[in-house]
This record gives structure tokens, sequence and C-alpha cells, in this order.
């Protein structure tokens, strides 16, 4: 899914002891958490504070590395029971279930959730469900029509029955987001429900200040761990303060004084400057946490655009990357990996290696410049890059530069179009006003290569009137075709292998050109214990931090 | 072995740097002056009186003045005291009253809280006690209404109040020198007799010595023991008043004397009657808004013709200048009608009055305030020309100098700012200003009375000169009758904003009709030091009874 | 004295050459304001030059030099003082490598040349509309003061990102800095202006003026200006860094120069968080701004004294230091007499 | 006086007309569709267009104005979808991005503003007033160039690394002060302002050479005044001539900058406010403007707007008050 979904996770580091219970843990964030409607919410898993309150029916598994990109029971017994072609899921649900009143949650709890996503006001959320269930694409959510989606079954109270249009062996996975989280229908309140969502979680929210930027979480009484293997919740108390500047949140982090020795962040990464910093201090370096999440970032084509039309000219342009200065420009070699393949380098996408342009470490100039004069410009030629003006070290400014100086290199003169965040984003997805050649990125809305190459190569996600994401606009039937092969897989492992190949496959068109993915490297407090980081999110999780 | 006298000046020398050049203002000047005496400085405007003044309070420190030869003030070696001595010569010991009293006021403060702080400087007495002093000696300087007035800023008392304040800052402190630079310029008669009286009896009860710095030679007779002609900065004549202005023995001195105008000397051949150039009918003006209104001037009527002089005289504060402004239009009248040469003017909006402004000129009292610290007195002067549109630069500064001299200033001075000018020179370059503009009108608010005699009778006679030449009419303000005798063809006495008398110069000093014109009259400081004192008796007596 | 024959002809704005020619005889006398004039001179001169020396040093401001920084500890350059070397004279920039010698003259160019311009239109606007609303009449006086509010109260951020959209991509970015900036950034000195000349128009020699036939231009132009100059060089030479700051903000949110070119500002900004990883680069462009900073300061007080013709010689009591020096150059006379 | 300040008020409301209609245009001029981004991401083009019409965007622009209009002076009703809510006059309207009242938002977040930038203030007019008279004072000597270069410095740097080195040597290094979090003043107003005093102190020395270099300008100005020479000749000290004489002149100066400093900081602190993360509404600001929500950005607006008219009217009646010359019409 889009990109900033994954981009707001968190950290990693070890303190040492056996994690207790109680303390208070502070969480110190950049963003506020101004969503906190399950409807609303995008990140994948629920995000990390939002799955501290919200329970799904399948959730990630909660270990470090690989293992922590599998999907594991949450609400439901199982991870879901397909029927054959894989279009029908049923779940049922654990016993002793409650919300943060005491009242037992019901399978109708999770379809009223589901259905509330639908509503326009309540906007925001991943379109799988749209895009998957029955009648998905032309129901409005329950305000506007009381019927209810007639495609979730809920035959008993804890019994929920999923009908899709095709297979999707991937489903699992989706029933982690958040919008499959209980609301009970008599709490909701709508668009001010997230002031205060009924907690199915360990914690519940009993203070949000200025809109989602201090939040206070304190235990849910009505919570049974003996329901809930995954959360540990040894915290007493998570005091998450938002809004404050990146460079503070790492350097009380590194400080660690009073209430900031037991604090983490969940989406500020140490800097560039940080990390030299970090690098010549041990004691400082063993609170360091490092996770890779699956993001790819990368240059765009638009082929409808000239001279982008030409295969030649994107050719020329994957020869002469200096991979060495976008990784220097993304923060060094601790915060960013040379990318040569669109998918990110871990099993569960299905990663296959492949470098079809070999650029080397620094670019291969010359091999552009002959491709170019292949390609009709023995005199090198002009582009515009767009890239975007925020400070994000993905789209922004220094990647641009550091792009156009590589191809300068090879007589490809960029001019630069840097736009502000909006109007970038508004660029790049659009189908009609998309320039030939830009900064992109790609996020993974669960670690398989599915939400990964689907919205970015199949040629029926082109979408002409909203946020579209297959940049090059490729239709290619053969590429569709297995794209929906795939999808009927619900063996995950077979699935990878083709994902895999599918995208050493398309790689060969240059329709991109695949930079770097990024690493995250973020501190902890010094008592922070318990520091687990999966290979979903890659940073740590804060249901298993303990601060005692 | 004798006593040391309060004042020791011997072989002072003061030069200033100029961009041109050196100026040597005072140039080997010695006198003392015993405890309880008094010593005037006379001498033409320039002649370096206030910068001797200044050098009695080291007041050339650290101004890049160069200062030589050597200043005792009560024991105080003025040149080498350090800061805490200089701190307590000034105003302990010497107390000053400058001669530009607008400027020498902070605008910002009420003028008794100025008087108070001064005083607690040097008495350590509360606030209130300060306070109340402060109005006390307001009150001995004849401010009406002290305890209001004394919450008063500066900018709402009129020139001789704010000159009266300077002086009751001075008294204030009971110092053992009093040196005062022109105390009584801008004061009517009967204030300004007031005041030398108010002086004299201050020496007399605590034994104040007075440095009295003025080039109204009448004014010295009245109050001094001796008295010290000066010229270009060196003595001319030292000695007993009676003798130097009795019987003057340097040429200087006499020429002095004789240019005195007085109240029995020749007066003019009335001018033939002019068109009528400006007509105010009852004009009013109000300062301030409802209860605290106070009406300035109050029902005035007039006529001026051209080729005419219109002599206006009256006590400090009577509404001269208020009148005198609203005459050419820089107050708007809030009441009555004003007409220049048939054109109703009293309300016309400022673009329509554009026309008109250079055909109305003033020369302002306060010489300090009339000029722009940061231009040069050339440029000010040529302002008129330029804005006529004369664009030729030779020709503007052949202009200007011309002004200049005809002013009796050096015509090289083109390029001098104004604070490079002595008090009476700086009224002369306003005098020049005003004429620049070749106006039809032209008000002259106290034009002569920070000249020395000399150079007022060649003001006087430069304004005559120019009246014939050009017709031009004049409302002459001042509060020295004779002066005003002299120059003017009719005459008209304020009070109270308003006006008690009007009539040619034989009506009014010939018969005067209102008792306060009498009493005016008797007021005139006399030249002979016996009379003046039998004079002053008389007021006493006037006053006891 | 000048004869009147070769009097020169008045220069537009000074009252008359004779007045420009005092104030920079006075400003020759003070060795402080001469080195900042000479600093700021050499600064322009730098600037200028940028490319020459650049030349000189063998150097361009956009190469990266990859093998110069420590990719694996975030960029920093390896070596001593941020990469300082024969070859790179003052190091070079973290992450890039870039030369920093290079970029700092040329980010010199765009942040003299924004910092000025923007402190320019501040300035001229300011006091025009401050002379206005002090001389004019009540009615032109509440319109121009309730529009200095309205443009007080405008954050620049809106003002900035819907200009850098309306005005095509080839407009000169520079141009477009000093525009916002300086359109924004007037008010101060306006409300100063304003604030003085209400005080100032009640003085009998604006009364002069006016009766002199001026009109209220006139009067403002050669009455109140003069006096205006002090607070408004003093004004200019703070407003000076400001600017160069704002303009660093506007480089943060992308409507500042584009990239890849330098400015000082943009550099500062970047440098935020080096200061103790790589003190060098902060140090540079931070001690860059000061340098410029103070000798503005200095010399805009310079100036601005050797403007008040007063200043020269006035009955004043001096400080300590003052007096003595007086009293000494009084028995020097002395005693060479 | 009276009349004063009420023709003042008068005043204050064609600014906030004025501004309203400016950020208006401004907002049409500005790239970027608010609906797109208050729906999500990937919604879809039938959502968007929901979100749209919801927002009011499909109205004419003048039509939306004028329903801001209304909303100020009458109240509206909006229906949220889910329900329908009632925001009172003056409403400024509902977030695009939240659904929150705008008023309320902007209501909650001015305290925090209000504290930086009132506390500054008084850090800067003590710094700053204070060093530029003492530099004053001490013309020329090395206590003025001493105080002239830290001054300086202050100017000289942005606050973002002004602020991080404070931040840096107090609480992480000497850990005098523990890192600052925003507590209301209303909650416990020691800590308040225990945590308040860095940002206070960041913006405050930022700002304070810029009167320091205006008070001693104006200070020497009024020095070379005459009337200073009348108290000089009176024994009064330097320092009494300076503090009490020299001063006064230097303050109608001061109050004019100070006027528009304070109301402009009323949305102005960005870099403070988001460094020392102090919820105001530099923040609210710059967040509005980031994701195009045209109600919050009008919202800060209109109270910086109506900031800047008090800061300047109480700016007109202090100094008609300090000179008493000047007439307030
Ligand atoms: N600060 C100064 N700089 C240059 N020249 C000065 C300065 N002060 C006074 N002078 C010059 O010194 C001479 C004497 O001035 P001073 O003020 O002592 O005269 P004065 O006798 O008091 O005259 P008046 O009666 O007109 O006040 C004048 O020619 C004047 O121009
Ligand atoms: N701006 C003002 N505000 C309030 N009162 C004023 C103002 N100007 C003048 N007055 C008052 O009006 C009266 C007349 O003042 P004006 O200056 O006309 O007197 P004058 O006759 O010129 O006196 P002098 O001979 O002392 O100069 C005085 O009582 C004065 O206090
Ligand atoms: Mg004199
Ligand atoms: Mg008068």
């Amino acid at each position: 899914g889009p990109e900033d979904a994954g981009a707001k996770g968190g950290t990693s580091g070890k303190a040492a002891g056996a994690p207790q219970k109680g303390g208070t843990l502070t969480v110190l964030n950049n963003e506020a958490q101004s969503d906190f409607d399950p409807a609303r919410l995008y990140t994948s898993g629920g995000g990390n504070v939002p799955s501290l309150v919200f329970r799904t029916l399948t959730t990630r598994n909660r270990e470090a590395g690989a293992a922590g990109t599998q999907v594991v029971p949450d609400l439901a017994t199982d991870t879901g029971r397909p029927n054959k072609d894989a279009t029908e899921w049923t779940y049922t649900l654990k016993e002793g279930l409650k919300f943060e009143d005491g009242t037992a949650i019901t399978s109708a709890d999770i379809k009223y959730g589901i259905e509330r996503s639908f509503a326009a006001e309540l906007s925001g959320g991943a379109p799988y469900l749209r895009d998957w269930l029955v009648g998905g694409d032309t129901y409005q959510g329950p305000y506007k029509d009381k019927n209810g989606l007639a495609s979730i079954v809920t035959p008993d109270a804890r019994t929920i029955v999923f009908k899709l249009r095709k297979p999707e062996g991937e489903f699992p996975f989706v029933a982690t987001q958040t919008q499959f989280a209980p609301v009970p229908k008599a709490k909701d309140t709508g668009a001010k429900y997230e002031e205060h969502p009924v907690s199915s979680g360990p914690y519940k929210v009993v203070e949000n200040e200025n809109d989602g930027e201090h939040l206070v979480l304190e235990r849910n009484e009505h919570w049974d761990p003996k329901t809930d293997e995954e959360r540990k919740a040894y915290p007493d108390k998570i005091d998450v303060k938002s809004g404050l500047d990146e460079a503070v949140i790492n350097q009380r982090l590194a400080t660690s004084s009073g209430a900031d020795a037991a604090a983490v962040t969940t989406d500020t990464n140490l800097g560039p400057a940080e990390l030299a910093q970090v690098g010549s201090d041990k004691a400082l370096a063993a609170r360091v946490g490092t996770g890779r999440f699956g993001f790819t970032n990368y240059i765009a084509f638009n082929p409808k655009v000239k001279p982008f039309d030409n295969p030649k000219v994107r050719q020329a342009v994957s020869y002469a990357v200096n991979r060495t200065s976008v990784v220097n420009a993304a923060g060094g070699s601790a915060l960013a990996e040379p990318a040569t393949t669109f998918l990110p380098e871990q099993k569960a996408f299905g990663f296959t290696a492949y470098d079809h342009f070999p650029a080397g470490k620094t670019g291969d100039p010359e091999k552009a410049k002959a491709l170019l004069k292949e390609a009709g410009y023995p005199n090198g030629l002009t582009v515009t890059l767009l890239h975007s003006t925020a400070q994000n070290r993905t789209t922004s400014p220094e990647i641009a530069t550091a792009v156009q100086e590589a191809l300068g290199k090879a007589g490809i003169t960029v001019k630069l179009d840097g736009q502000e965040p909006n109007s970038f984003n508004e660029k790049r997805w659009s189908v009609k006003d998309a320039p030939g050649f830009f900064l992109s990125r790609w996020g993974a809305d669960w670690p398989a290569g599915g939400p990964f190459l689907a919205p970015i190569f199949d040629g029926r996600q082109i979408v002409t009137n909203g946020s579209n994401y297959n940049h090059a606009q490729l239709n290619d039937p053969a590429v569709n075709k297995e794209i929906d092969e795939i999808n009927k897989l619900t063996d995950l492992k077979a699935a990878a292998a083709r994902w895999g190949a599918l995208d050493k496959k398309i790689g060969e068109q240059a329709l991109d050109v695949p930079l770097f993915h990024p690493v995250y490297k973020r501190l902890v407090g010094k008592d922070v214990k318990n520091v687990v980081i999966g290979d979903w999110t890659g940073v740590l999780d804060v249901s298993l931090v303990a601060v005692k | 072995m004798t006593e040391s006298p309060l004042v020791e000046v011997s072989d002072l020398t003061v030069e200033f740097e100029r961009e041109a050049g050196a100026v040597r203002a005072v140039d080997g000047l010695s006198f003392t002056l015993g405890e309880g005496r008094a010593l005037a400085l006379v001498g033409e405007s320039g002649s370096g009186k206030s910068t001797v003044a200044g050098a009695l309070l080291g007041l050339h420190r650290g101004t890049g003045a160069r200062v030589g030869g050597s200043v005792r003030v009560g024991g105080i070696d003025v040149a080498s005291a350090g800061p805490a001595e200089l701190r307590r010569l000034r105003g302990g010991v010497a107390a000053m009253v400058f001669q530009d009293p607008l400027s020498a006021l902070d605008p910002y403060y009420a003028v008794g809280d100025q008087i108070a702080e001064v005083y607690r400087i040097h008495h350590p007495v509360s606030r209130r006690a300060a306070r109340a002093r402060a109005v006390e000696v307001l009150g001995r300087v004849g401010i009406p209404d002290t305890a209001r007035r004394s919450r008063s800023r500066p900018h709402e008392f009129s020139g001789g109040m704010r000159q009266r304040a300077l002086l009751a800052m001075a008294l204030a402190c009971e110092p053992k020198l009093l040196v005062a630079d022109e105390p009584t310029t801008a004061l009517d008669v009967t204030v300004q007799a007031q005041i030398l009286d108010l002086l004299h009896e201050l020496r007399r009860e605590t034994g104040t010595a007075l440095l009295l710095v003025t080039h109204d030679v009448g004014v010295a007779a009245e109050s001094v023991d001796e008295v010290l002609v000066m010229r270009d900065g060196r003595e001319v004549e030292r000695g007993p008043v009676a003798g130097v202005l009795g019987a003057p023995s340097a040429p200087y001195t006499r020429a002095l004397l004789s240019a005195v105008p007085r109240l029995d000397g020749p007066v003019r051949t009335p001018a033939e009657m002019g068109e009528t150039l400006l007509e105010a009918a009852d004009l009013r003006r109000e300062f301030g808004r409802g209860k605290a209104a106070v009406a300035a001037v109050d029902g005035v009527s007039l006529t001026v013709r051209s080729g005419e002089t219109l002599g206006v005289v009256g006590e400090s504060g009577s509404g001269k200048t208020t009148l005198g402004r609203m005459l050419v239009r820089l107050l708007d009248p809030t009441g009555g009608e004003l007409r220049y040469r048939g054109t109703r003017i009293g309300s016309l909006p400022e673009r329509e009055l554009r026309p008109y402004r250079r055909e109305l000129q003033m020369v302002f009292q306060d010489p300090v305030a009339s000029l722009n610290p940061r231009r040069s007195v050339g440029e000010s002067i040529a302002d008129p020309l330029r804005v006529a549109g004369e664009r030729n630069e030779t020709r503007i500064r052949g202009r200007v100098r011309e002004l200049l001299d005809r002013v009796g200033l050096d015509p090289d001075r083109y390029e001098a700012y104004p604070h490079e000018f002595s008090g009476g020179q700086r009224q002369r370059v306003g005098i020049a200003r005003a004429l620049a503009a070749e106006p039809r009108l032209i008000v002259c608010d106290e034009p002569v009375s920070a000249l020395d005699v000399t150079t007022q009778a060649q003001v006087t006679a430069l304004l005559a000169e120019l009246q014939a030449e050009l017709g031009l009419g004049l409302v002459f303000i001042a509060h020295d009758l004779a002066v005003v005798r002299q120059v003017s063809d009719r005459v008209a006495v304020m009070r109270g904003g308003r006006i008690v008398e009007q009539g040619t110069v034989a009506e009014v000093y010939g018969a005067p009709q209102d008792p306060y014109t009498r009493q005016l009259l008797a007021a005139v400081p006399s030249l002979d030091p016996v009379r003046a004192a039998e004079r002053r008796g008389r007021r006493q007596e006037l006053a006891a009874a | 004295m000048t004869s009147l024959t070769d009097a020169p002809a008045p220069v537009a704005g000074l009252p008359a050459t004779g007045a420009a020619r005092q104030v920079w005889r006075r400003l020759r006398t003070r060795p402080a304001a001469l080195v900042s004039a000479a600093v700021l001179l050499l600064l322009v001169l730098l600037a200028l030059a940028a490319p020459l020396l650049a030349a000189l040093e063998g150097q361009d401001p956009h190469t990266y030099h990859d093998d110069l920084v420590d990719s694996a500890r975030g960029g920093v350059p390896y070596g001593a003082f941020g990469g300082a070397s024969a070859d790179h004279w003052l190091g070079v920039e973290p992450g890039t490598g870039r030369d920093l010698f290079v970029r700092l003259l040329h980010g010199a160019r765009i942040s003299l040349l924004v910092a000025v311009g923007a402190t320019a239109v501040q300035i001229l606007i300011g006091v025009l509309v401050g002379l206005a609303a002090g001389l004019g009449g009540r009615w032109l006086d509440g319109l121009l003061s309730r529009l200095t509010d309205v443009l007080v109260a405008l954050p620049m951020l809106v003002l900035a990102l819907a200009l850098t959209a309306v005005v095509p991509r080839d407009f000169p970015r520079p141009l477009l800095l000093i525009l916002v900036i300086g359109l924004l950034g007037w008010a101060y000195t306006s409300r100063i202006v304003r604030a003085q000349t209400l005080t100032l128009r009640s003085l009998d020699f604006v009364a002069a003026s006016r009766l002199a036939g001026s009109g209220r231009w006139r009067t403002a132009r050669r009455e109140l200006l003069p006096s205006l100059a002090a607070p408004v060089i003093t004004y200019a030479a703070i407003s000076f860094p400001t600017n160069i700051v704002v303009e660093a903000s506007l480089s943060f949110l992308g409507v500042g120069v584009t990239p890849p070119t330098p400015s000082w500002g943009q550099m500062l900004s970047t440098a935020q968080t080096w200061f103790r990883a790589d003190p060098a680069y902060v140090l540079l462009p931070a001690g860059l701004l000061f340098v410029t900073v103070l000798a503005f300061t200095v010399l805009g007080d310079a100036v601005r004294t050797a403007l008040d013709p007063r200043e020269a010689s006035r009955l004043r009591v001096g400080t300590r230091k003052e007096s003595r020096r007086a009293s000494r150059a009084g028995s020097l006379k002395e005693a060479s007499r | 006086m009276t009349r004063f300040v009420l023709k003042r008020l008068a005043g204050a409301v064609l600014v906030l007309l004025a501004l309203s209609v400016l950020v208006y245009a401004l907002f049409y001029l500005a790239p970027g569709d608010p609906a797109r981004l208050a729906c999500g991401e990937r919604c879809n083009p039938e959502q968007i267009a929901q979100v749209r019409e919801q927002l009011g965007l499909n109205d004419s622009a003048f039509v939306q104005y004028l329903h801001f209009l209304q909303g100020v002076f009458t109240g509206r009703d909006y229906s949220t979808g889910t329900s329908v809510t009632h925001c009172d006059a003056p409403c400024l309207g509902l977030s695009y991005q939240n659904d929150q009242q705008v008023t309320q938002l902007v209501l909650e977040r001015l305290p925090a503003t209000a504290s930086l930038a009132l506390g500054a203030m008084v850090i800067w007019l003590l710094v700053g007033v204070g060093t530029g008279l003492l530099s004053a004072l001490r013309r020329g000597g090395v206590t003025e160039r001493a105080l002239t270069v830290l001054t300086l410095a202050g100017t000289g740097t942005p606050v973002f690394i002004l602020g991080l080195l404070l931040l840096m040597a107090v609480c992480a290094y000497l850990q005098w002060l523990p890192f600052p979090s925003y507590v209301p003043l209303g909650e416990d107003p020691e800590q308040w302002a225990w945590n308040m005093l860095l940002p206070w102190l960041t913006l405050g020395f930022f700002e304070s050479a810029k009167y320091a270099r205006l008070t001693r300008s104006s200070t020497l100005e009024t020095l070379a005044e005459d009337h200073i020479r009348t108290f000089r000749a009176y024994g009064v000290g330097e320092r009494s001539v300076v503090a009490r004489h020299a001063l006064r002149g230097a303050v109608p100066p001061v109050i004019a900058v100070s006027a528009v400093d304070l109301g402009s900081m009323f949305g102005g602190a960005v870099l403070t406010e988001s460094l020392f993360g102090i919820p105001g509404l530099g923040k609210t600001l710059l967040d509005g403007v980031r994701t195009i929500d045209l109600p919050v950005v009008v919202g800060v607006v209109m109270v910086m707007g109506t900031a800047v008219v008090l800061a300047n009217v109480l700016a007109d009646l202090l100094y008609a008050a300090a000179d008493r010359r000047v007439v307030l019409t």
C-alpha cells in the first residue's frame, strides 16, 4: 500500500534482564496519532500504538526477524479457513473476548466495524475489502445503507464468513488490518469515535489531547491475557507524546534521563549526523535497534512521455545511476541498502536477485552514453525530474540531486522540478498529468509480493481519476494473468516464489530504476527491555516492550 | 589671605572643530565673580557668551571642543574634576538656565516631575517632597495654577512658560551660582520684571551669585553689579554696571548702548494704506476637548495690510504664538473666519492652500526646533527656492548667500548645521528662510528677542527695508514694547487670548486705554541702573499693597 | 568650503553632495567602519569571483565525491575538520562530498543577493508606507495601517506556497524569494517610520517646510527622511540576518532556491544536526553569516552616526573616557601655544 | 480614547475580512486537492467525490466564502455524514482533515502560543532593551562590544540551531532541566514556567538582538537631543540620564516593533513550537498549510489577525501615553 503506511513504524534496542510488569512506557513521536478510528487506519497490522487498543481477527507474529512476517490468529482461533478456491473465508472467535466495558465481543461487532469502513466519512483505510468483498464496490456504509453488507455473514456470535469476488490467498494478511477490529454499534459516534475508541486490546485510551498529540493508555481490565498470545503488555501505562522534533526525540532517547529512560519512539529514525555520533559511542550503539520494512525507493518512468517511450533511454538512465551517492544521500549505508530489484530483499516477498542493467557501485556512464547514442541522442539530452520538497530522504531534493549529478556524467542533463508534497503526489499519481520521470516509492501493506507488485504493475489497477500507482501504466495481459494466478494460491511460499519470478520478468522492461531499500535505526531508552523487531514492521513492537 | 572668589576664570579659550577648521568662540577671557555678586555678560549674538556660560559647568567636556585656560567654580577645577565632583558642581554649586527653552525640557515628562527629579539629585528628600518643592518654585516664577500646570508636558506650555520652568528648575536647587543664559528673552516685560525682581530677591536672601548672559542691556542694568562686554570671544570692557552703562569707554559699548530702542525714541512714519492682506474675524482656537479645553485664542479680529506692520504684544501665554500660527494656517482655527486677499483660507484643505503657502511666512519663536538638526542651514534656506522650481544650483547658492549676508551671517556657512550656531544666529537663519520664499506677509514670532541690540537693529532695519521694497505685511509678535513701538504702525495688546487694545502706535503708547497696557508700559526696564532700582522699589511697594 | 563655481549638483535623495561628502569624511575616520566596509566588499568580491576561485581550487560546487565520506557513519567526511585537504580547502559536505569552499562562495551569491534585495524591498516599501501613514490624513493612515496589519497577519508560508505554484517555473527563484520576503516583511519598518513620523511632524521645522510650500512628499523626503535614517538603517542591519534565516526556512519548505544551487540558508538548515558529528559543516556557514551580520551592523551603526551632524560636536557631557580625551586635547593645545 | 478603541475595533473587522478573503484567494491559487487528501491515499474516485461534496468543495469559491461568513456571523450546521453538528457563531468551520470545529481547535491551541509569545516578549524586552541601554551607556567600551557580538550571535543563528544547542547544553549535557514538554498554565503554573523556559529563552534571545540594536540606536539618538543637556547640566548621573530620559525616546520604536512581533508570533513561531513540541498555533498552521486544510488555515490567520490588531491598538495606546504630543485618531 501507500508508502507512508510503513514509514510510520518504529525502533529496536536491547537492555538486559527479564522483562517485568509495571511502570510507564513513554513513546516519543514526531507524528500525532491524529487518526485513531479503526476504520480510518491504514497502517499495516494496525500500526504500533493502535494495536494496543484494537485486536483484529488475525495479527502479525510478534517475533524477531523473518518469523515476524507470519500471520497468526488474534481474536480468531486460526488464521482463517478458505473454501476450495479461496473465495470464501471463515473465522471463529475465541471465547472470553471482551470490550473495555466488559461486554462480550461478537462476530456482529466485527462485521459492523468492517461496514463502517465503507462510509465515505470514515475513509482512509486500505482498499482491499472494497475491491475483494462481493458488493464492496457499491456499498456505502452502515449510515447510508441500513441493510448492511451481505457478503459478510455471521451465522452465530462467534462465526464470521467473508465472501469474495475472486480468489484471494492472502486474505489472512488483510484480516490483520484494523478494519477487522470489533466496534460495538451502540457506542459508535461516527466521526467522533476516534476520540474514544472502544478497546478490545490490553490498553484503553484514557486521554486523547490535541487530536492525538498526547495519548495516555492504561490497562484494560477486561482484556484477558489468556486469549492473547501476541501482546505481552508489560507496562501499566503508556504515555504517547507526539509532535516532537525528530532531532529532539533522538536527543532525548540518547540522554535517557528521567521518564525518557523508559521511552521508545515508533516513528523516528536516527539521522545521518546522529548515526555518525552513535558510531563512536559504544553504550549508545548498544541501544540502537535495526530493522527492515519492505520498502523500495525508485525512479519511475512514464513511458507515455517522450523520450521515456524509448526503452533505450530508460536503460541508459538505469546504467547511469550512481547508487553509492543515492545511498549516501539517503543517510549512508547504515540507513539505506542499494536496490536493483523492485521487491525488497526478504523471503516473505519472494525476493529473487537480479540486476538487468548493471551499473556497478557508482554507475556506468559509458554504457549509458552508448545506449543514448543508439536511441538517437548522440549529444545527450535534457529531461526534468519531478521530486518532492519534503525532507524525507526518499523523494526529497537530496536524492534528486544525487540522481541529477550521476546522470550528468552520462550526458543527461537533469532539471529538477521540486514540488511541495501534495502537488508532488497529485502529479505523480495522476494518469493524465504524470511527468515522464520522477522519484517514487512503495511500501508493503503486508509482507507478501501481492500488495507490492499488483498496484504497481497490474493493468487493471490503473486509476484514471483517482490515485494511480501504476506509474508506467503497464497493462500487459500476461502480467495481469500471472497476478490472478498467484492470487489463487493459498500456499504462501509457492506464491512468494512466483512473485519473485514475476518481478524479475517485469524488471527487464526497465519501467523503473530501483534505488534503495531503507533500513530503520532507532534508539530506545536505557531502561527499555524486550526489544523485538520483526521484519513485518521493521520496528520494535510496543506490545512486547517492558520497562521494568 | 583672602578667600578665593566663587568663580575664577583665567585665560579661557574655547575652540570648536568645524568641517572647515577650528573656530575660536572664546579667546583668552578672564574674570572673577565673588559670592553673592552678579555679573552680566553682554555682547552681540555669537560673541561667545553661551560658550562661556557652558564652560563654567564643564559642559564642553567630552564634546570635542578644545578648552584652554582654567575655570574654577566653588573651588572645583572644572577641567579636571572627577565625575562625582562634576555632578556636585552641576546643579549643586552652579545651576544653569539654558537659552532654548523649548528643547531644553524633556518632551515626555511633566514639567513638575523634571524639576523634582533634578531637585532630588542634590537634596535627599522624598519624591513627594520634591514634587511639592517643584510646585513651589513654579509658583515663584509666576506660573499660574501651579499644582495643575506642574503636571503639564512642555509642549503644553507657551514659550515664556517654558523659560520660567527652566528658571524654576535652577531655583529649586538653591545653587551658589546661577548661570542664566538669556533667561528672559521669551518673557513679556511684566513677567520679565517679575523674574528679575525674583532674582534680585534671591540674591539678597540666599546670597546666590549670578552670571547673567544677556544681550539686553536694559536687563543687565536692572540686575547686576558688574558688566562684561564681549565681542568675538574677547573682552571689550568690564566694570561696575553704572560705570559701563553710564559712561562707556569702549566705542563698541557706546554703539551698543545707542542702539537700544527706547520708548521715547523715534517712531515710524505710518505706512500708506496698502491692500488688505489678512483679515481675521472672531478667530478662536481651543486646545483639548471637553472639560479640559482651553481657549488659547478667544475671538480675535484684526487686519493686516500690505506694507504695514502690526505689532502684537502681550504677556507670556496670552496666545500670541497660537494666533500667529493660525494666521499662516499652521494651526486650524476652531472658530471664526480668516481671509487672505479675499479668499477664505480658514478651513481650506492643505492642497488648496498650497498656492498661498509661500506668500504667508512665519519666523518661529524657538529657533532650535524650527531648524532641522540634520540639514545644513543653507539647505533649509534653499528649500523655498527649490520648491518654487529653481533648478540652477549656482543661482540657488548665490541667492542663499545673499540672504545669509542680508541677515548678518557669514555667507560661507551654507554647509554649517544648526547646532554650530548661537541662539541669535539661528533666529536669523529662520528669518532668511522666511525671506527666501518671497512672501507677501510674514508673521514674526519674537524674531529679535534672542538678538543683541545691534543685530536687532540690523534685523528690524532689514525687515523695514524689505517691507518698503516688497510691500510686505508684517505681524510682529514681541514682548519688548520698545521694539514694537519702533517697528510697528499699529499695535494690538493681547491678554488671555483676547485683544484688549488695538490702535496706532501713537494711540496705544501715547494714551493707553486698558489698565493692562499701562501696566506693561510701566514694566519696561530702564537703562539707568539707579532708576531701575527705584522702579523696583516702587513695584515691590505696589505688590505689597 | 566649496566654492560657488565648482558646487556639484545634488544627488537625488540627499540634500547635496556636500552632505554626502561630509558623511564620507566622518566615516573615514572610523576604523571599525572601514574594516566592516572592507569585509563586506571582500565578501561581495569573493561571491562574484566564486567561479574563478573554484577554478583555482580545481573544484566545482556540484561534483560528488563519494569516496570522501564515510557511508557507514551517515556520510560524515573522512579526516579532520570536515575533511579539509589540499584539494578541498575547507573540507567537504557530509553525505555528498561536495566541496565546501566552493559551495560557501556560491552560496554567498544567493544569500547576499536575496537578503540584500529583500531588505531593500522591505525598507523601501516600509519607509514609503510609514511616511504616507504618518503624514497622510486619518483616512490614509487608517487604510495603510490596516493594510500593514493584514500583511503582518498573513503567514509567509501561505503566500510563498501559493506564489510558487502560480509563478512560472522559469521565473528566477532568487527574485521570487526577494519579492516574497520583501512584500511580507516591511511592516516593521513601516511601523517604526510611522511612529517616528508622528513624533517628528509636530516639530516646527516640519511646519516651516510646509510654509515653504513643500508638498507632503517633499517634506517627507527633505525633512523627515534624514531623521528617519537612523532607526531605518539600524533596522535594515537587523533585517539582513533575519532575511537570510527566512530564506533558509523557505528552502526548508521547498520554496527556496532550487537545488543543487547552494545558499547559506540552505546549508545552515541541512547542517542543523551536524554540529557534533561534523562541526566544520555548521561553523563555516554560521561563521560567515556571523561575520557578515557583524560587518553590516558595525557599518550600519557608523553610517547612522555619520549621518548625524550633531554627533561631531555638541554640548554633550561625555563619558569619563571621552572627557579625559578632551582634557588631554586641551592641555596639548596649551602646550603648543 | 474609547472612541479610538472602538474605531480600531471596527477596523479590526475589516482587517479580518480582508485577511480571510486573501487566504481564500491564495488557497485557490495553491496546488493540491483537500478532498483527496482528507479521503486518504487509496480512495477511489467515488469516495473522493463524496468527500468533496461533504466538504462543500463543489460550490464556487464565492459561495464557499459566503458560507464561511455565514458561519462566522450566525453559526452553521454541518453534516458529518453520521450526524449533524451545530457550530455556533463565530464558527470558523470544520477542519477538512479531522472534522474538528476550527474555533474550538484554535482556542485550544491559543494558550500555548500565547504563553510562548508573551514569555518570549518579556525576555526580549528585558534582554534586548537592557543590553541596548547598557551598550548605549558604555558606548565604545569593551562591554558594549561584547554585548554587540553576543546579541548578534543570537540573531545570526537560526532558531532551529539556537534552540537545539540550548536543548543539548541544558537538558542533555548539564541536565539542569528535563527536556521540556508543554504543561498548560492552568494545570500547574510552576511546571508551565519551567517547561516554557527554554522556548522563551530561544525565541527571546533570537529576537533580542533586534531590540538591543533598536534600543541602542534610539537611545543614542535621544542622547543627542538638547534636553538631555539640561539634565546632565544638573548633575543627573549618566545612568539616570540614559535610563530615564534617553530610554523614553527609545520606547516608541520598541513599542512599534514589539506590537508587530507579538502579533505575528501568534502564528509565526513555527520552528520554536515544533522544536520544543509546543502544541501551539504555529504548528497547527503549518499542518494546515501542508494538508491544505483551508478552515484551519483561515482560523489560525484569523487569530493572528486579531492578535496583530489588538497588539497594535495596545501599542498605539501605549505610544500615545508615552508621547503626549501624539494625538490618537
Ligand atoms: N558646537 C559648536 N560647533 C561649532 N561652532 C559653535 C558651536 N557652538 C557655538 N559655536 C560658535 O561659537 C560662536 C559663539 O557661540 P555662542 O553660542 O557662545 O554665542 P552667544 O554669544 O551665546 O550668542 P547668542 O546671543 O546669539 O546666543 C558662534 O559663532 C557659534 O557659531
Ligand atoms: N499644544 C497645546 N496644547 C495645550 N495647550 C496649549 C498648546 N499650545 C499652547 N497651549 C496653551 O495656550 C496658551 C497660549 O499659548 P501661546 O503659545 O500662544 O502663548 P504666547 O502668547 O505665544 O506665549 P509666549 O510669549 O510665552 O510664547 C498657553 O496657556 C498654552 O499653555
Ligand atoms: Mg547664546
Ligand atoms: Mg509664544
